[in-house]
């Protein structure tokens, strides 16, 4: 990138980077993480290190959703020189990444990637969201706790690490509880899943889980809904997507995410961001446009948000830009952030002991908040 | 009845899909028969005229729409012939191809671009859309419609084909392009008139379709685009007929194979390819393939 | 006479679905002669060939070179119901080489509508015929440890174009070529697989009366030169008639007739089918 | 030219580059982008040179390399993950069941290896298909790879659909250069040995070349089975380069562009395909980057600039290529020193008849 | 005022110059006949008048119109039809549908051309649904010629109508040929045959390595010491 904002010379510019996909299989989430990120950025874009204010410049690649394209990408912002980096939406791109941060001594704070390989073994490495084992012990919960399922259906897409990770991670929780689960896997590109759909009406499931991209997640709402099924959708947090109730509106098919925020929580925090970034999204329509053309806040734009927040605290903290100190500064940093308290355990990840869960409201394509959901 | 019960979704949805991948399937076997190009941009095109719908429906009622989108993907398609492939009518074939290539990355990056990759949700199209219950099963009215209206197309165009003065042009073209401009044929016209007829089926193709899954991405096309290659190969690429059969055939059978106590979902693809390529080893140009003798 | 036989076609029949394009055709061969295999268009003449080369499985029949049997088949499978011509039970023993088989034998052949490596130089072309006789692997050749091998095909063949006159056109691309030269090099190419039987597919059909005298001395000459023995098709009677010592005619994929060239000019059936008035023929 | 001196220069030449390689990464930071599009050109400089000898050299259209290029890349991941590491790495299959690693030369071999011997079990029933029916059959090998690969019953082996990870990578972008360099050697030197020349006969000619006494289904399969062992070896440097393995990665769209790498260099040419990979590269992931990016020019911004244009005008750029340049950048001829070595002579012949009749 | 006049005639297949400057006449209702080596560039004139090729330079006037590098449709419905080297007819199209597309630009009735072809050539007429490709080399060649006529020309070329066929049916093309001329079309033929070729036409040209060197009625040429050196071979 050879962009120059107006006439900074470069001592008095931090810069963080930001890598996320806009294109590929999780470019529109990615957007919506950058969305957040770039809201953040809108309203903190200075620091004041040792007296001298430094302007925070954003420097985002695209990473494709695509564990080759990865590497390079992120070599980019090495080669920018970054001081820390925040992403990735994708969990995948960021282990593939992972070690290209790691050998440059650069610091990534991941906002929304919820795999534990990502942070696992990875010093560098630091995440602000909570990981599969949770969330899918969360929602195993929380399809015993409201719905007394039984029976669990459980459709991952084939060859996705997320998707097959989080179904696994539901399993083994809902086995735990006592009920059994039929698994299904569909292919990459797979259009059709009333056949799926069958499957699980005929295996008499009390709810179907299904964590798979908004792609599939669209289909598979809208055949169900043509199928008239009455079972409920439970899905992890890439289901919480405007996406998603676009697919549902005027449908009444049952449909509940966990997520990590809510657009609905009254903290102060949180209506203030909320507002604030519906403001802004508003009144830029490329903005808008990213965000699918709506103003529904993602909760990995909260995440984004909180992320880059996570990273300004780590610079002030460390009371410079260079990543070696910030990433000395990070394990101690805390932070309140729109999506809850955020601190740091050993491995670096969030310490986290909640989830959100909505439903999705199908007749004003809004999303209701459900529960907070902790773990038996 | 039980048997019925259980399975029929399953077959209505195959006979479906089936119908759908017929008619992107032409597409593709029309243009190899004339130019011997597997034209990989024609599954992007069928994407493409998913995406005006979704566009053009947001601003105007269906019956404006609906015809106007045929008319831009036949727009697009004739302007992808013109642009990409004319120019290279006499590269070598490997050229042609990678030029389809270019234009399949093309329509899909400008896609992106334009919607930002995210999934858009297909208009309803009323009735076509409703829900219908065939015994214990519920589906949608289109995918009763998809096999008859296909069936209605495709004997039409084998007519057109057969029986027409076009047809036998197009028939002449794609034995000899310098044999049929000696007849006075315009060869340009004739391969445009056969991506015009093969983006029309694919612009019903994705009504049909884009229906029945209601969402649209940048990437809906290629799996389409792929199966219905597939379908084309194997039946016989370059066969009309054959493409349709071979359609039907993987349709209903990638289906069949989610049938849970199969337990073979994860190679229902997989299975389609493993199909075609023991077909193709039976029968090397596929079911109804002009066996390609070199006359020695 | 016998003992020096080089080629027997025996009952050979070929049969495409129901056109029988060969039918029960036999032909002899002997070392150290010329024979021509004439007849109209559709006869079945290049066909012949492509039995003998190993292109076509023959449906019926078999066929010997010096005197071993190299291909072999009787009416099976699909043909078996369908099968139209004669001797079905003669022959129960299958042997369908394939067409470098029965180079390796030692027959070469040229093809109707030459079928020369276009893209590549003359030079390759010749080279390319030596590759199976060379005594190496893909791992000698790739590492070079087959480069005494690699330097006699080399020698050989500059040996063979400078015989043939072309070795001043040796790094052209062989589709360069003017139309006669690449009928040269197609020969030259057949010579380099050291065959003994050479089958020549209408050599001359393009070529001027003129170009086909010269041909007509070409063929005697690598004839002498490489102590071969040849088959050939041709639809040029003043060629056929000056260099071959038999003719065998095929008409509807049967031999009609058979015997030197005096003999056939005369022959009613010939005349009838073929050449129409005889004096024409060679005006 | 003098064959010795020609060799003597492309020696030279050899070792000027490794050494020009070795001194850039003295001098440049590790993170430059130049590194990671040397690197990432190198490995597709191989893999579609190995595409080349099938589709540009023997003439047959496969497009299978992303499935061969899978399977080298996990073989190469499955037996180069440290013991310690393969809890952590297979931790839904309990450590999966190989539990011994291999010298990461030995696993690159065996990359290759294993990509060839499934090369030639598919190669005996598919290589009897013809043109584009081959390519389809191909791409479904392809496909069907990815799923096995995918399976959850073969996870202790694969890790099913998770990664694999912590294998040895390398740093420096010598190694890629290496191996990537002695693989393209290997296959110049089968292209010009008297296989390479059956290969291009039957290109050019199956029939002619069958007459010529070529066997067709070995050469063949000859051809199909070496191109897959390099395909594997590339797929096993591209998982170096990648540090992470998945199988969703090794989708037709690879090979699509791996096809256009070969055919931009031009279909037959071995220095045209790693001229277009480095090319290929460096446009698509480098040089084209600032057009994914919101840009001001003072107040002003600039329209067009957002993400995904990048991909816009890189199809744009390919699509003239492709229609300018049908034969690609360099057809199918081989850059040459002997037009330079001319002139050279040419020159210094005649400095010397000056010489020699001022002499006079 | 001749039928067609070529007046210097260039062409080029890349770097290779196939024609180099040639200029000929063909007079109405004659036969008028190019022969010459291998090569000569006979094949790419003919190609080059029927607008498949496009010229360097030169000028091609067909009854005072240019016609140079004019679209093929065009040129076939200005009444110039080729028959081509090595037959070409259409193998998966009946011998009628061969017909039909030889008059394809028009839109008349097609019965009176019919019959007239069936007349010419009966052969055809018994084959009227057999798939072209299913002919014998002899009547694929008639099939050619008589592909050529549906257009209703006024001047046909022919591109070695005798190639690879056996020594009766090259006499029955030649009958043929003289035939069609006989009922008012003009022809402009191409031989290796040199022989027949020179005893049919009016007028006959030598071309050698793209140039014309000869030119004389076609009984000069036969007994022409070159020509008879060079192509007849006596
Ligand atoms: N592969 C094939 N499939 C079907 N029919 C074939 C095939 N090859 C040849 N034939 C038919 O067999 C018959 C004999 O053909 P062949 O080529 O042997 O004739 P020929 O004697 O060489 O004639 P010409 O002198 O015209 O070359 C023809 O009717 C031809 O159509
Ligand atoms: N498509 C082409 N591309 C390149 N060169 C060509 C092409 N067609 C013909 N030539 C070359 O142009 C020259 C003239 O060819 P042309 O076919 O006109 O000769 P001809 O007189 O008809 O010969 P023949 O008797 O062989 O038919 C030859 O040198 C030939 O190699
Ligand atoms: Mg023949
Ligand atoms: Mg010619």
């Amino acid at each position: 990138g050879k962009e120059k904002t107006g006439g900074d010379t470069a001592g008095d510019v931090i810069k963080i980077g930001v890598f996320e996909p806009s294109s590929g299989d999780n470019g529109a989430g990615g957007k919506q993480e950058i969305l957040g990120i770039e809201y953040a950025h809108s309203k903190v874009n200075t620091i004041d290190i040792g007296g001298k204010t430094y302007k925070i410049e954003l420097k985002i690649v695209d990473n494709e959703s695509s564990n080759d394209k990865a590497p390079t990408a992120a070599a980019t912002l090495v080669g920018e020189k970054c001081s820390v980096v925040v992403g990735s939406y994708g969990s995948g791109v960021s282990i593939a990444a992972s070690s290209v941060f790691g050998n440059a001594g650069i610091p990534v704070i991941g906002a929304s990637c919820t795999n534990p390989q990502v942070t696992e073994g990875n010093s560098h490495y630091f995440r602000i969201c909570y990981l599969d084992p949770f969330q899918g012990t969360v929602l195993a919960n929380f399809a015993v706790d409201n719905f007394n399922a039984k029976t669990a259906y459980i459709l991952t897409k084939l060859g996705d690490d997320y998707s097959v990770g989080l179904g696994n991670y539901f399993k083994e929780a809902f086995v735990g509880l006592g009920g059994t689960v039929v698994e299904e896997s569909f292919q990459e590109g797979n259009s059709d899943f009333t056949a799926f759909i069958t499957s699980a009406i005929n295996s008499g499931a009390d709810v179907i889980f299904a964590p798979t991209s908004t792609e599939a997640a669209s289909l598979i709402i809208g055949q169900a809904t043509a199928m008239n099924i009455d079972i409920p959708l439970l899905a992890g947090d890439t289901w919480d997507s405007s996406v998603i109730l676009d697919a549902a509106s005027g449908s009444n098919q049952e449909i509940y995410v966990s997520t990590f925020f809510d657009e609905g929580d009254d903290s102060a925090a949180g209506s203030e961001f909320v507002q604030g970034f519906k403001a802004w999204l508003n009144a830029n329509p490329d903005k808008l446009a990213n965000n699918g053309g709506n103003d529904i806040v993602a909760a990995v734009s909260a995440l984004g948000y909180d992320a880059y927040m996570v990273a300004i605290e780590a610079i002030k903290k460390a009371g410079s830009s260079n990543p070696a100190d910030i990433m000395g500064a990070l394990p101690t940093t805390t932070y309140t952030g729109v999506t809850g308290d955020i601190a740091f355990d050993d491995i670096g990840d969030a310490i986290r002991n909640v989830a959100y869960i909505k439903s999705a409201n199908t007749a004003d394509a809004s999303w209701n908040f459900v529960a907070i959901q902790s773990i038996k | 009845m039980e048997f019925i019960n259980t399975y029929l979704p399953y077959i209505l949805a195959g006979i479906s899909v089936g119908g759908q991948y017929a008619l992107i399937a032409i597409g593709y076997t029309m243009v190899y028969g004339i130019l011997r190009l597997i034209n990989f941009a024609h599954g992007d095109i069928f994407m493409a005229a998913g995406f005006m719908m979704v566009y053009l429906s947001a601003s105007m009622p269906l019956y404006i729409s609906i015809p106007l989108v045929i008319i831009l993907t036949v727009i697009l398609g004739f302007l992808v012939e013109r642009i990409a492939y004319r120019p290279l009518r006499t590269a070598p074939r490997m050229s042609i191809m990678i030029s389809a290539i270019g234009v399949s990355y093309l329509l899909q990056n400008c896609a992106w671009y334009l919607t930002s990759g995210l999934p858009k949700q297909y208009p309803k199209i009323p009735w076509i859309s409703a829900s219908v219950s065939i015994g214990a099963s519920t589906t949608t009215v289109v995918t009763l419609i998809t096999p008859i209206l296909t069936i209605v197309l495709i004997v039409a165009l084998v007519l057109l084909i057969k029986h027409t003065k076009i047809g036998m042009a197009m028939r002449a073209v794609s034995r000899d392009f310098e044999t049929s401009q000696c007849m006075g044929i315009k060869i340009n016209s004739v391969i445009g008139i056969t991506f015009i007829i093969g983006s029309f089926l694919a612009a019903i193709g994705s009504l049909l379709y884009f229906t029945n899954y209601s969402t649209v991405t940048p990437i809906s096309g290629a799996m389409p685009g792929l199966k219905a290659f597939v379908a084309a190969v194997f039946g016989g690429i370059g066969s009309v007929p054959g493409a349709v059969v071979g359609a039907f055939l993987i349709g209903i059978c990638e289906n069949i194979l989610k049938i849970k106590e199969l337990d073979m979902t994860t190679f229902s693809d997989a299975f389609t390819f493993a199909l075609l390529i023991i077909i193709l080893i039976a029968k090397p140009t596929g079911l109804f393939g002009e066996k390609i003798t070199d006359k020695v | 006479m016998s003992s020096n036989i080089m080629l027997q076609v025996e009952n050979v029949t070929m049969q495409f679905g129901g056109v029988i394009a060969v039918d029960n055709l036999s032909i002899d061969v002997y070392e150290d002669e010329i024979v021509a295999l004439i007849g109209p268009n559709g006869a079945g003449k290049t066909t012949t060939f492509n039995c003998i080369t190993g292109v076509y499985e023959p449906t019926n029949g078999c066929i010997k070179y010096r005197g071993e049997v190299i291909v072999s088949n009787y009416p099976q499978g699909k043909m078996k119901k369908q099968y139209l011509g004669k001797n079905n039970g003669l022959y129960s023993k299958v042997i369908n080489p394939t067409p470098d088989q029965i180079t390796i034998l030692g027959i070469a052949r040229t093809f109707q509508n030459i079928r020369l490596f276009k893209n590549l130089s003359v030079f390759e072309n010749v080279l390319i015929a030596k590759h199976l006789r060379a005594k190496q692997n893909v791992f000698t050749a790739t590492f070079r440890l087959n480069y005494r091998e690699e330097r006699r095909m080399r020698e050989e063949c500059m040996a063979l174009l400078e015989e043939q006159s072309l070795l001043n056109l040796k790094d052209a691309p062989a589709g360069s070529l003017p139309y006669g030269l690449q009928r040269r090099l197609e020969i030259s190419r057949a010579l380099a697989t050291d065959p003994k039987l050479l089958l020549l597919d209408e050599p001359a059909a393009g070529m001027n009366p003129q170009e086909t005298q010269e041909l007509a001395e070409f063929i005697r000459q690598i004839k002498e030169k490489y102590k071969l023995t040849i088959l050939l098709i041709e639809h040029h009677m003043d060629l056929v008639m000056q260099i071959s010592e038999r003719i065998y005619v095929q008409d509807f994929g049967k031999l009609i007739a058979t015997g030197t060239p005096e003999e056939i000019q005369k022959n009613q059936r010939v005349i009838d089918a073929y050449l129409g008035v005889a004096e024409d023929a060679f005006a | 030219m003098d064959k010795k001196i020609k060799i003597i220069i492309y020696a030279a030449l050899l070792v000027a580059l490794f050494a020009l390689l070795f001194i850039l990464e003295q001098i440049l930071p590790s993170y430059s982008m130049l590194f990671t599009v040397l690197k990432k050109g190198a490995i597709y400089a191989l893999v579609a040179v190995s595409m080349n000898l099938l589709n540009g050299f023997t003439g047959l259209f496969s497009l299978g390399q992303a499935g061969f290029m899978l399977i080298g890349a996990y073989t190469y991941g499955i037996f180069t993950i440290p013991t310690e590491a393969r809890s952590a790495v297979y931790q839904y299959f309990d450590g999966g069941i190989i539990n011994f690693t291999v010298p990461v030369v030995v696993a690159l071999v065996m990359a290759g290896v294993a990509a060839a011997i499934f090369a030639y079990i598919i190669g005996l029933p598919v290589l009897r298909l013809k043109s584009d029916y081959l390519a389809i059959a191909t791409l479904g090998f392809a496909e069907i790879i990815r799923a096995v690969f995918q399976w959850k019953t073969l996870g202790p082996v694969t890790n099913g659909s998770n990664l694999l990870r912590l294998y040895p990578t390398f740093k420096s972008v010598l190694f890629p250069f290496a191996v990537s360099g002695i693989c393209i050697a290997i296959i110049v030197l089968l292209i010009n040995s008297s296989y390479g020349r059956a290969f291009k006969a039957i290109r050019d000619d199956e029939i002619a070349a069958e007459a010529m006494g070529i066997n067709l289904a070995k050469h063949k399969r000859l051809a199909f089975t070496i191109s897959s062992f390099f395909a594997g070896v590339g797929g096993a440097l591209l998982a170096m380069y990648q540090t992470t393995i998945q199988a969703s990665a090794f989708k037709s769209a690879m090979t699509y562009e791996i096809l256009l790498i070969v055919v931009i260099g031009g279909l037959g040419s071995v220095t045209g395909s790693c001229i277009s990979s480095f090319l290929f590269i460096a446009a698509s992931e480098w040089w084209l980057r600032f057009l994914d990016e919101t840009t001001y020019i003072g107040s002003f911004k600039v329209p067009l600039l957002n993400p995904g244009f990048r991909k816009v005008v890189f199809s744009i750029i390919i699509m003239i290529v492709v229609l300018f340049y049908r034969r690609g950048i360099m057809g199918n001829k081989e850059f040459s020193l002997d037009p330079i070595a001319k002139q050279f002579k040419k020159r210094f012949r005649r400095r010397k008849e000056v010489v020699g009749s001022n002499e006079q | 005022m001749p039928l067609l006049k070529i007046s210097d005639l260039k062409v080029n297949y890349g770097a290779i110059e196939a024609v180099k400057g040639i200029s000929f006449e063909v007079p109405e209702k004659s036969i008028v006949t190019l022969i010459g080596a291998n090569g000569a560039g006979k094949s790419t004139t003919l190609r080059t008048i029927a607008g498949l090729v496009k010229p360097v330079s030169g000028t091609i006037e067909f009854k005072g119109e240019d016609i140079t590098a004019k679209d093929p449709a065009l040129i076939v419905s200005r009444g110039i039809t080729l028959v081509p080297e090595g037959r070409k007819i259409f193998p998966d199209l009946t011998v009628l549908e061969n017909l039909k597309i030889g008059a394809y630009l028009r839109k008349d009735n097609l019965d009176d051309d019919l019959n007239w072809i069936y007349d010419l050539f009966p052969r055809l007429k018994e084959r009227t649904w057999q798939m072209g490709g299913t002919l014998s080399g002899g009547e694929q060649q008639m099939l050619a010629v008589a592909r050529a006529l549906m257009s209703r020309p006024k001047l046909m070329m022919m591109d070695e109508p005798s190639l690879g066929l056996a020594p009766m049916i090259v006499r029955d093309i030649f009958d043929i040929i003289r035939e069609i001329n006989r009922q008012g079309i003009t022809i402009l033929l191409i031989e290796q045959n040199a022989n027949m070729a020179l005893q049919t036409a009016d007028i006959g040209y030598v071309l050698e390595t793209g140039r014309i060197t000869l030119t004389g009625s076609g009984k000069d040429l036969l007994t022409n010491e070159a020509v008879k050196a060079a192509y007849l071979g006596t």
